[in-house]
């Protein structure tokens, strides 16, 4: 009884959240409302059980996200010398979004009443777990059983970081990425950026060890990691590094890298992307190190954006 | 016992959350807002810790209900700062002279 | 690197291997990942904050309960005031000197705004900017007396060269 | 006992619901920022409850993360206020900025 009301409340408050981020005329607000979106659906999937998605969406939805879309409102507000201005609506576009909106939605209700009902796959995942290599099931889903989606992934990213420095001017090309951050020394700023990051740097550390027995893993680490350089960068102690710097761009690429030679290697113990149980164990460790590297810094150079002509910084 | 306990803490934590939203509806300005909820959703949050640090398994996840309510205090201490930085009319403490400040109101030098 | 530098450094690494603990509940299997993470930390707590200023803990640690005990009065006084329906409010600003170091200046703003009836809008120079939710409070002795304490337990940077920038 | 944690679950999440408001209203960009801060808060106070009416404390984690990432947004937010984005709200004067190249690497 009273979790059903709990679960309604929490209904209603995302409704909300999300209706007023997409209704609401101010950007800024629109993205404030985003932020706390992200922070409310952290909670539904605690109560669906899913421990591992809600802790990526506490790092990615509420923390790293809201960074991104408010640096890109500041960017966009610099770029037009004012607070954008929102489009001004057409009857007819209006129209068309809406019944494009009405389609989808009917297509999804339909797909989702006409399904089968779902048999899950838990049962094969747990009969599998001890061949994976890994003792959290959602590890061995991730790295062993679909590989495939979390390789894709992490060059999705790398190819969303390409978009972004394609943004750049030429004169500004292999310089530091985006804006140059400045601190008065002493100023409260400066002083938090000093004293968190070693303690975000230990729990992104931890999450990612966490990862093989329990919720946590490379992404959830990694987007921690991200967040804490970026503590670091904003708070004017540490510069962005250059786009050219060879130290970044290994960085960027070691974990796909690593991950499709192993793929490529499994073809030889049997077929692609097949890790050999016997060492499944540590070369997941392993794949998870290089990964949460290169997720780290994509999402932090997602952050800081393109490189800026020098006489902007 | 224990649980009457939790029960308490917990309740009197809802409470100050109650508070500081309520300090967010009502108070008249941005940093009377800003007073009301540093102060009243932290010692909220430090009460429903309180209330659930006595039915935890383990002394390590006593620990990290502590490490949490220490990292909210530290962003909250600083947060507080900043927007209530940004918030502030300019020019606010340019003059040399202070206000209300020093015991002997004579300027001080830094150790 | 001197004694005194590493001795700071010393103590930075115990703490975090502190955390490093209580984060894995202290699990063995965590150990050897922990020691690399540990030294990585420490390593970037060093060069965030280089080792010029040692921090006396117990002068910190006395601190606490005093700590808790006002936060919990700042609490019970904006609810007051919050569930008052005459909202007994007369918010204004004061400036007031401090002579603590950068860090300690930050870390009083913190500690003050979560005290009744302060905010802290960070600093100018020497000057701290505090709101306050009733102007006829007098905060100047609470001040000294927070002052005093964080004095203490940063009394021994003195005895390290201190620019009066930091030295970047 | 799970009864009472999601009764003081719901009663934080109506606190939220009451910060929503506030996040809609403004007026100021401060205000709306602040809002979200107290979801935070109240959001790291639900979890602890959930944690501790599912008995499965590896949900701390996620307060965790919560927390340690609270003060993100609004340091994003404050510092897009000043400068081009890239400067700090204490810093009024020319003078008080780092000089030079800024930072070491």
């Amino acid at each position: 009884m009273i979790a059903s009301i709990f679960d309604l409340t929490l209904c209603l408050v995302i409704l909300a959240a999300a209706g007023a981020a997409t209704l609401g005329r101010d950007a800024f607000m629109a993205v404030v409302f985003y932020i706390v979106y992200g922070i409310l659906i952290a909670m539904a999937w605690l109560r669906l059980g899913a421990i591992d998605v809600a802790l990526a969406e506490a790092a990615i939805g509420a923390g790293l996200t809201g960074v991104l879309l408010l640096a890109a409102l500041a960017r966009v507000a610099r770029k037009a010398g004012k607070e954008p201005a929102s489009a001004a609506s057409v009857p007819a576009t209006t129209i068309a979004t809406a019944l494009a909106a009405l389609v989808i939605t009917i297509g999804i209700a339909y797909a989702f009443l006409t399904l089968p009902e779902p048999q899950g796959l838990q049962g094969h995942v747990a009969e599998n777990l001890a061949a994976s290599g890994a003792e959290n099931p959602v590890t061995a889903v991730l790295l062993n059983f679909r590989g495939w989606d979390t390789l894709l992934e992490s060059i999705v990213l790398l190819a969303a970081l390409l978009g972004i420095w394609t943004l750049a001017q030429d004169e500004a090309w292999g310089g530091r990425a985006g804006l140059r951050h400045v601190t008065r020394p002493g100023s409260v700023l400066a002083q938090f950026g000093r004293i968190l990051p070693p303690i975000g740097l230990l729990v992104g550390v931890y999450l990612v060890w966490a990862g093989s027995k329990q919720p946590g893993g490379a992404f959830q680490g990694g987007t921690v990691l991200a967040a804490v350089w970026i503590v670091t960068i904003m708070a004017g102690l540490m510069q962005a590094p250059r786009v050219a710097d060879r130290a970044l761009r290994a960085a960027l690429v070691i974990g796909p890298v690593i991950f499709l030679a192993l793929a490529v290697a499994g073809i030889f113990a049997g077929a692609f992307l097949v890790l050999p149980p016997a060492h499944a164990g540590w070369l997941i460790l392993a794949v998870e190190a290089v990964l949460t590297l290169s997720i780290a810094a994509t999402l932090a150079m997602l952050v800081f954006g393109p490189p800026e002509p020098e006489e902007k910084r | 016992m224990i649980d009457l306990f939790t029960i308490v803490m917990t309740a009197a934590g809802l409470i100050f959350f109650a508070a500081g939203t309520l300090g967010l509806i009502r108070f008249p300005d941005t940093h009377s807002r800003l007073h009301a909820l540093t102060k009243a959703d932290n010692l909220g949050l430090g009460l429903i810790a309180l209330g659930l640090a006595v039915q935890v398994p383990g002394p390590a996840d006593l620990f990290k209900l502590i490490l949490i309510w220490a990292l909210a205090i530290l962003a909250a201490g600083a947060t507080a700062q900043l927007v209530a930085r940004i918030a502030a009319p300019a020019g606010l403490g340019d003059d040399e002279k202070a206000q209300d400040g020093g015991s002997d109101g004579q300027e001080r030098r830094r150790p | 690197m001197t004694r005194k530098q590493g001795l700071i450094a010393a103590k930075r690494a115990v703490f975090l291997a502190g955390i490093w603990l209580v984060l894995t509940g202290a699990d063995p299997y965590g150990i050897a990942i922990g020691l690399v993470a540990v030294v990585a930390a420490t390593g970037l707590s060093l060069t965030l904050m280089p080792p010029r200023a040692g921090v006396a803990l117990w002068p910190l640690a006395i601190m606490v309960p005093g700590f808790l005990w006002r936060s919990l009065l700042g609490g019970v006084d904006v609810a007051r005031r919050v569930f008052n329906p005459r909202l007994p409010l007369s918010p204004g600003w004061k400036i007031m000197r401090t002579r603590l170091p950068d860090g300690g200046k930050a870390a009083l703003g913190g500690e003050f705004s979560l005290m009744p009836g302060t905010l802290v809008a960070g600093s100018k120079g020497d000057r701290l900017l505090i709101h306050v939710l009733d102007t006829r409070q007098d905060i100047t002795g609470d001040i000294a007396r927070e002052e005093a304490c964080f004095e203490r337990a940063l009394r021994d940077r003195e005895t390290v060269p201190d620019g009066k920038r930091e030295a970047r | 006992m799970s009864s009472w944690y999601l009764l003081v679950a719901t009663g934080l999440l109506l606190t939220i619901a009451g910060a929503l408001w506030r996040v809609w209203r403004g007026p100021e960009q401060a205000d709306r920022m602040m809002a979200a801060q107290l979801v935070g808060t109240g959001g790291v106070g639900v979890i602890l409850l959930l944690a501790a009416m599912s008995g499965d404390w590896a949900m701390l984690d996620v307060a965790l993360v919560l927390a340690l990432l609270a003060a993100l947004a609004a340091i994003a937010f404050v510092k897009s206020t000043r400068g081009e984005g890239e400067g700090d709200p204490e810093d009024d004067t020319p003078e008080d900025r780092a000089s030079e190249d800024g930072a070491p690497r």
